[in-house]
């Protein structure tokens, strides 16, 4: 009773946030929005605190929490939520992701503020509860609903040809989840055929999935495996991706990168993991390898991108290959690995993205045509950028390493090939950012664009406390990373 | 010289709707098309009597009245709308008559 | 001791980066004298603590300290401990002790850049993940160690980050680094399947089947190689003289660059499971020995020679552990790890003398106006040439000898190196006497100018060159299994030999150079290699880069393109039959009906209901 | 003789109602409110009536030919409900449209009783003449801007086909009569599960006939020709009737005339083959042609003309599935009324837009109109997205029940066509909020401005939507229980 009313209450507290920004001036949005989401991540962390601080998964399992609320009964819908090993910390992950997507400054607090945090609210509410999601509709709609802010965000403070771009991120990311349903639905009249009864619960379809023979899950494991490879995305199913990161204002780049991603990664541990198996070890080969293939395909475009936010985006895709790759080695340790990695990238690419925007803030673009030398201007920020720099290049010590090398080295066990073309991706990794911060920081300095007065100045305190914390996570999930594998 | 067979009357009704439809499809006066709707539903008239000679019953003369009613009421409604329309466009031409398209 | 060795480093690094950083944002600058004494301090902390650690040291046997797990992940589990033996203290020892002595050194020579916060606590988180390296007693600690190293290296070299070029040869260094890690990885994947642990004490135990055991070792040389700048991955190194002279010094010749060595004698027991690995480990470091003494030869800059001229010796060290010597190489990594350094210190202090000038033939004649570091200069020259009884004698006499008598080794291994020996002493003393003696060849006033450096710098000269005198009587400092001989011949023979060789090289370029004024030669990339490399494989990414981005816009963007433009055009191609004549329709419609009722009445007709 | 009465008590009232209403308006004549206010109350009484009888049992009178069941008097009450919004939403546009006249009122009043007793008919020529009085209102009512020749080309072809139509559809009848000696509904059940043979050509020409009279009431492709072009014409109000009472009573009479002879009777199955061809071919193309063309259109009535031909799609799909033994009609019936509802709101919003010219709202009124009234443009976005089938809206539990039903029944590859049209038709509906959100205001946009009534109307439908999609038990428990055919 008391357990499950610490599920609800994660559920509800972003909704209560979004009805009391209505109510704030909006002078002060911003200040109530990183004020709230600082207290809605805490509030996480204590909630989750049982799971995310134990020493081990079995001493994690007893917290593990499992709620199932009657919803339409006729259709045997029900609200199933589930927090365990890992929605414990993709929660705490976007809680953190909106605090840091709300710390940047922009335009979106000065057009339309309100607007733009309650928006920021209901996204984090509906990624939790399609990160709780154990229904499959349940799962279904939170997926669906993350998209309407999203829409809006980019529509209403996103860059020039942002029409297009979320046109095309919505159709096709739809296209995906729509075939999903369906799938859904082959699942549960499979599930009715068995029991005659109807359910959309997870707990009831494994149990009947599990007599249907692997040649007819083929494609409902395809439906699945489409909404979600397009979601993280994987190669090739990327093409909607790089439009919408650079036309995004910089707090839906946040979200898309750190947090959008992983719904995937998400999806894929909770439900095809364990729906599909034997389609999925049939196919593995195949799945290795569009993860390899990501990852350098990915790699070779961030190589030749010119503007930061693209190279950033394109990196984001060559990292979460990686995490494909630790999830299709089909073993826990693969997926635990993944899981470590997810983190990892997530708290990466939004401190980078984050620090990005510092920099476009302060000298109006972020191309890497030529070396702009800020680094001596700014050596705070760049110090930051550096450190995001070494924990995307995954050195030893940082997060990333250890998501990476364990991901690597259970791959390796499935396919060897498949990890040592991903190998080279860790070659390329440090060939494209380093060139990106040496483009953006060092060479001799002049050559930067117009900087505003008022931005002259390094990071503000409040800039480098996020990053001090976002650095922080990394360096000490890079000594423990234990903590991230709770699965 | 053959008897008489109630499936030539039925041929027959069948035909003449084929006429109102030809003539529906193919005549550009709409007056001439109001008629052509009428010819369809008097062949259909035709029908109904048929069948209920054929099955010794009453009910299709009966549908005939109301069929009739009907057709006079659709009649007048059919003439008030080309009266309209002659006195927005001067003609009762059904080329005249498309403007709304693709 | 152990942790505190590692730790001291770790906290100079921590308050010179901190307080570097701080004062960078208020725009004040942290007194270089400071934060040098600060971080020298913290390293001759570590090398008291290793001199302890070493007194306390069983013999033939190790200490372990268990700090904490790592990380543990189903059958994995490794532990972050740190192991203390002979081999590495040995390493502790050097890495400790030069390092002080750079560090030293770097006080009076960093002392005019505004940037010597930062210089220090990246020369003291070098020095940390050195010792991580070689205290490590699991491979992803060693890994740590060695991507961190080359992290401190990356930083050091594009220390003066205005200049493109430094920063891109600190690219280059870092990415070839990378190649090499990648087989460094792959080994531990390698090494954690066949033997069920990463752990080292457990790896070096593990038996491999053959092709993997070859597998195995050839990864991890491509580490080495990538690490210790061999053949094909040596290109960056002589570009890694971008950096400040002390850390060409301290990193490009003392220690970083031989923790291939290190590796491969940490392994040495796998090593030699595999008799091809070994004899590929061999052939690479003769072949790189020879070629780099004659890229040496053809170079202007004295930095450069130095650079490839411990590539070169770094050849020796690989040769001797692909022959199974394992020991001589670990040996010739400590004396070549004092003469190199001190060369280099050398070297810094002529051109700290000159106000840059690093062109040896705008030198010359400095013996009398520099003579502690022609002095000093001399017993590194005598020491790198090989005669007695400098130390630089007794480990490349034992290499040689090793090369030609052990059972892995080969007479052609033993011949190239002694032709390398021979090359080594030419461009040695080349060098050595085109900027000490005849007749100065740069401007009046930069000769006039040129002054003795200050005691802080001095003093490390002299300490190195009485160590590269005198190391060599300490014998091999590690008794590593030696390989069993596969001929007899004495080891006197190959004394005379190798003296001989030294003084062969050494007249012929006495020949050629004494002539005080020597003519200027250009200087030639002989063997092109880098120019080589930067068009296949520099050209070969880019090429690919573009061909993905080609696929990118044409295939992937193209087919959505493609779809949505069909969709739009079967709607346009559909709204044409909308004509707006309601007859028309009438008539469509009717088409449509009669199509459907002939269907059906087909339908019947075949399944009989007719 | 007073239990006919007591049954058909709403039907007597509606019917009375017109004649009060023509009354009070050649009483006072220069006054439209008294034809109004007595159209409102007659059809708040009607549906308070119809839905206070709902749980009675089903009675069937005239001889069978009329069958009141609880499912007509919940198709009553919507009807009546349908015409309520419109009379309220709609009175600002007629007035602004200089077309403010009481005959609207006993126009609408008779459509809804025509529509009310087509759902109630139970015999071929009670459905046929409640289908003409359904129709002619309506003709009158589309043509119903009488100086403006667009509308009249719209009334003239609707009257045109529609006449031709129902033609076809009395030929229909009269051959089933041929056939089977009956018009009723139940005897003509009774007869197919006599005759073994499976049908004769004349009973299955004469049931194509009606079944496509029907197909082309609701607008399947290929028979949907008469859509785009009337609704475009049609006054607003009358086209948002259109696009729902008459859509409504239409769909679950088609459904009704497909389930004419027991298709489940032994040897109807090649019969039934045939049938659940013919409905699954036009169900791809009215699929394929909705939502293939509603992205090329500009004009909104054009579009949701469109939207409402692939509607007719998804719920063909539905029906197919109401073929299959052990299959309930409640998933048409369900997405019918969520239809509805969302339907309502739109039309109701397009009526808010000023006049520009005698062409209706087109895409670029829309634009910037976050900036100009945000809340109207929530409201916008919360009904297309509805129409889109987004979560938490009615829209995709309707579409949810009807796809799962057909994925049960073994339609799947059917349902990732629909699907993917459902995709692409998304595409239109969110284009409109892109230009509301995304553009500036165009010079050429048309102002908005709606009365209280209209906005009370579009405000009470899109509630409903939301309520709907987040709590969709209420209506699915109830429309569950209701069978269609006993």
């Amino acid at each position: 009773m008391e357990t499950s009313s610490s599920l609800s209450f994660l559920l509800t507290v972003p909704l209560l946030a979004l009805l009391i920004s209505w109510v704030i001036p909006k002078a002060l949005q911003r200040l109530y929005a990183i004020f709230g989401s600082a207290m809605i991540l805490a509030l996480t962390v204590y909630e989750t605190s049982g799971i995310i601080f134990s020493v081990s998964t079995e001493a994690a399992k007893a917290f593990f929490v499992d709620q199932r609320l009657e919803w339409v009964p006729e259709l045997g819908l029900s609200a199933g939520f589930r927090l365990d090993g890992y929605s414990a910390w993709f929660l705490v992950l976007s809680a953190l992701t909106t605090l840091v997507a709300f710390c940047v400054r922009g335009v979106w607090y000065r057009k339309q503020p309100r607007l733009f945090v309650s928006m920021g609210f209901f996204l984090l509410f509906a990624l939790n509860s399609a990160f709780l999601a154990t229904d499959l509709i349940t799962f279904y709609l939170s997926y669906e609903a993350v998209f309407i802010p999203m829409i809006f965000m980019v529509g209403i403070w996103g860059e020039n040809q942002k029409a297009s771009s979320v046109f095309r991120f919505f159709l096709m990311s739809f296209a995906g989840s729509i075939l999903m349903l369906v799938s859904m639905f082959w699942l549960m009249s499979l599930h009715h055929g068995a029991t005659g009864q109807w359910s959309s619960h997870l707990s009831d379809i494994l149990g009947s999935v599990s007599s249907a023979q692997a040649g007819d899950l083929v494609w409902p494991c395809a439906g699945f495996f489409l909404a979600f490879a397009l979601k993280v995305p994987l190669v090739p199913f990327h093409g909607w991706l790089k439009d919408v990161y650079v036309n995004a204002p910089m707090p839906g780049t946040i979200w898309m990168s750190a947090i959008l991603s992983k719904l995937g990664v998400a999806g894929i541990i909770r439900f095809v993991i364990p729906l599909f198996p034997a389609v999925l070890r049939e196919y593995q080969g195949i799945l290795l390898a569009l993860s390899a293939l990501s990852v350098v395909y990915a790699a070779l475009l961030a190589v030749r991108s010119d503007q930061g936010k693209t190279l950033l985006a394109y990196s984001s895709i060559s990292h979460l290959g990686f995490v494909m790759l630790g999830l299709f080695s089909l073993s826990q340790e693969g997926v635990n690995a993944a899981m470590l990695l997810s983190v990892g990238h997530a708290v990466t690419s939004g401190l980078l993205f984050f620090l990005l925007h510092q920099v476009e803030e302060r000298t109006g673009d972020t191309s890497l045509n030529e070396s702009k030398g800020l680094a001596s201007s700014f050596p705070v920020l760049f110090t930051g950028i550096f450190l995001a720099v070494l924990a995307s290049v995954s050195l030893p010590g940082t997060l990333n390493f250890g998501g990476e090398f364990l991901v690597l080295l259970n791959a390796y066990r499935a396919s060897a090939l498949c990890t040592i073309l991903a190998g080279a991706g860790v070659v390329l990794g440090a060939v494209y950012m380093l060139r990106f911060f040496q483009r953006l920081g060092l060479g001799s300095p002049g050559s930067a664009g117009p900087v505003e007065a008022a931005l002259k100045k390094d990071l503000s305190m409040t800039d480098i406390l996020m990053v001090a914390l976002l650095v922080g996570i990394v360096i000490y999930g890079g000594i423990n990373p234990g903590i991230f594998m709770k699965g | 010289m053959t008897a008489f067979e109630p499936w030539m009357l039925l041929v027959v009704s069948v035909l003449v709707f084929c006429v109102g439809l030809l003539g529906l499809i193919l005549r550009k006066n709409l007056l001439v098309m109001l008629m052509s709707i009428e010819l369809m539903l008097n062949a259909v008239n035709l029908c109904f009597v048929t069948f209920s000679k054929m099955h010794h019953l009453l009910d299709g003369h009966l549908t005939v009245l109301f069929v009739m009613t009907v057709a006079a009421a659709e009649s007048a409604v059919g003439l008030g709308l080309v009266i309209a329309m002659f006195r927005n466009l001067r003609s009762v031409d059904s080329d005249q008559i498309q403007l709304l398209r693709d | 001791m152990i942790t505190s060795m590692i730790l001291f480093p770790l906290v100079g690094f921590v308050i010179n980066g901190l307080w570097s950083l701080g004062s960078a944002r208020s725009g004040r600058r942290v007194p270089p004298s400071v934060s040098g004494a600060i971080a020298t301090l913290a390293m001759a902390a570590a090398f008291v603590s290793a001199l302890v650690a070493r007194s306390q040291l069983p013999s033939d046997g190790a200490i372990e300290v268990e700090c904490f797990r790592w990380f543990t992940l189903g059958t994995l589990a490794v532990d972050f401990k740190l192991r203390l033996d002979a081999l590495s203290s040995l390493f502790t020892l050097v890495i400790t002790g030069v390092g002080t002595l750079i560090h030293l050194y770097s006080i009076s020579y960093m002392s005019e850049d505004e940037g010597a916060g930062k210089y220090f606590a990246y020369l003291n988180l070098f020095c940390f993940m050195m010792l991580n390296l070689v205290l490590g007693s699991t491979l992803p600690q060693v890994f740590l160690g060695w991507e961190g190293v080359g992290l401190a290296s990356y930083l050091l070299i594009g220390f003066w980050y205005r200049e493109e070029a430094n920063v891109s040869a600190g690219q280059k260094a870092f990415v070839m680094n990378r190649i090499g890690d990648l087989g460094f990885l792959i080994a531990m994947f390698i090494g954690f399947k066949y033997s069920g642990s990463l752990d080292l004490a457990v790896i070096e135990k593990a038996v491999l089947p053959g092709a993997v055991a070859t597998s195995f070792v050839l990864l991890v040389f491509l580490a080495c190689t990538g690490k210790s700048a061999q053949i094909p991955l040596f290109t960056w190194l002589p570009d890694a003289m971008a950096g400040p002279t002390p850390v060409s010094a301290l990193i490009h010749a003392a220690t970083m660059v031989t923790s291939g060595v290190y590796l491969l004698a940490r392994l040495s027991p796998v090593i030699s499971q595999s008799a091809s690995g070994m004899m590929v480990i061999a052939g690479v470091g003769a072949i790189t020995a020879l070629i780099t003494a004659v890229i040496a030869c053809f170079q202007r800059d004295i930095k450069k020679v130095l650079a490839y001229s411990t590539v070169s010796q770094l050849g020796f060290m690989f040769a001797a552990c692909g022959v199974g010597a394992f020991g001589a190489g670990v040996f010739h990594v400590m004396t070549h790890a004092f003469f190199k350094a001190l060369l280099f210190l050398g070297a810094g202090s002529v051109i700290h003398a000159l106000h840059g000038e690093q062109d040896v033939f705008k030198m010359g004649g400095l013996k009398s106006k520099l003579p502690v570091t022609f002095w000093t200069f001399t017993a590194g020259w005598a020491a790198i040439l090989g005669l007695p009884p400098f130390s630089g004698f007794f480990s490349k006499d034992e290499i040689l000898h090793q090369a030609l008598v052990s059972r892995s080794g080969s007479g052609w291994v033993f011949g190239i190196l002694l032709i390398a020996a021979v090359l080594t002493a030419f461009y040695m003393t080349r060098l050595y006497l085109l900027v000490f003696f005849g007749s100065p060849r740069m401007e009046k006033s930069k000769f006039d100018h040129a002054h003795e450096s200050p005691a802080p710098m001095a003093l490390p000269l002299v300490l190195l060159g009485a160590l590269s005198l005198a190391g060599g009587f300490a014998g091999e400092p590690v008794h590593l299994p030696h390989p069993e001989a596969a001929l007899s011949t004495p080891a006197w023979v190959i004394m005379i030999v190798s003296v001989v060789v030294a003084v062969l090289g050494a007249t012929i370029a006495y020949r050629r150079y004494a002539g005080g004024s020597a003519s200027a030669e250009p200087a030639t990339d002989v063997f092109r290699i880098d120019a080589i490399y930067s068009r296949v494989f520099g050209g070969g990414l880019r090429a690919t880069a573009s061909a993905t981005g080609w696929i990118e816009e044409r295939v992937v963007q193209g087919l959505i393109r493609m779809v949505a433009a069909l969709t739009d055009l079967s709607g346009n191609m559909i709204r044409v039959l909308q004509v707006g004549s309601a007859q028309a329709y009438l008539l469509m419609m009717v088409i449509a009906l009669v199509v459907m009722v002939l269907y059906f009445l087909k339908g019947m007709v075949q399944y009989g209901n007719l | 003789m007073n239990e006919v009465i007591h049954t058909l008590m709403p039907w007597l009232v509606l019917a009375a109602g017109i004649l009060l209403t023509l009354l009070v308006s050649v009483i006072r004549v220069e006054s439209k409110r008294p034809a109004q206010i007595s159209a409102l109350l007659t059809l708040v009484v009607t549906g308070v009536l119809s839905l206070q009888a709902i749980s009675l049992p089903g009675e069937a009178i005239f001889a069978g030919s009329i069958e009141v069941s609880s499912l007509t008097r919940i198709l009553l009450a919507l009807f009546s409900l349908i015409g309520i919004l419109f009379v309220l939403g709609g009175d600002r546009y007629l007035g602004k449209e200089r077309i403010h006249l009481s005959d609207y009122y006993h126009l609408l009043l008779i459509l809804i009783l025509g529509a009310g007793i087509m759902v109630a008919a139970k015999d071929l020529v009670v459905l046929f003449i409640a289908l003409e009085v359904m129709s002619l209102p309506a003709y009158t009512l589309a043509g119903f801007r009488r100086n403006d020749s667009r509308s009249n080309e719209a009334a003239i072809k609707y009257f045109v086909l529609g006449g031709a139509v129902g033609a076809v559809f009395l030929l229909g009848s009269a051959f089933i009569f041929g056939a089977t000696g009956s018009t009723l509904f139940p005897s003509i059940h009774e007869w197919s599960r006599q005759s073994t043979t499976g049908g004769n050509p004349l009973f299955a020409a004469g049931h194509f006939l009606v079944m496509v009279a029907f197909l082309f009431k609701v607008a399947a492709a290929p028979f949907h020709f008469w859509k785009p072009d009337v609704y475009e014409g049609a006054p607003t109000p009358v086209t948002g009737i259109m696009s729902t009472l008459i859509a409504v009573a239409s769909f679950v009479t088609l459904v009704r005339l497909v389930h004419l002879p027991a298709l489940d009777a032994s040897g109807w199955e090649t019969y039934a083959t045939a049938v659940k061809v013919t409905i699954r071919s036009l169900a791809v193309i009215s699929l394929l042609v909705g939502s293939l063309v509603i992205i090329t259109q500009k004009n909104l009535k054009r579009l949701f003309a469109y939207s409402s031909i692939s509607q007719t799609g998804y719920l063909m799909l539905g029906l197919l599935a109401s073929l299959h033994p052990g299959q309930g009609i409640s998933p048409v019936l369900i997405y019918l009324f969520g239809y509805v509802f969302a339907a309502v709101g739109i039309f109701v919003l397009m009526t808010q837009s000023e006049p520009r010219g005698d062409t209706g709202v087109e895409l670029v009124d829309l634009t910037g109109l976050v900036k100009r009234s945000p809340f109207r443009t929530a409201l916008w976005s919360i009904l297309l997205f509805s129409m889109a089938g987004m979560p938490f809206t009615v829209g995709f539990f309707t579409k949810y029940l009807v796809f799962l039903s057909s994925v049960g029944t073994g339609e799947t590859p059917l349902v990732v066509l629909a699907a993917l049209c459902a995709v692409v038709s998304a595409y239109a509906y969110l284009r409109p909020i892109g230009l509301m959100v995304m553009r500036d205001a165009d010079p050429g946009a048309a102002q908005w401005g709606g009365g209280f009534w209209s906005q009370f109307v579009v405000v009470v439908s899109v509630i409903a939507v939301v309520f709907l999609g987040l709590m969709p038990n209420a209506m699915i428990h109830y429309l569950k229980g209701i069978p269609l055919i006993h």
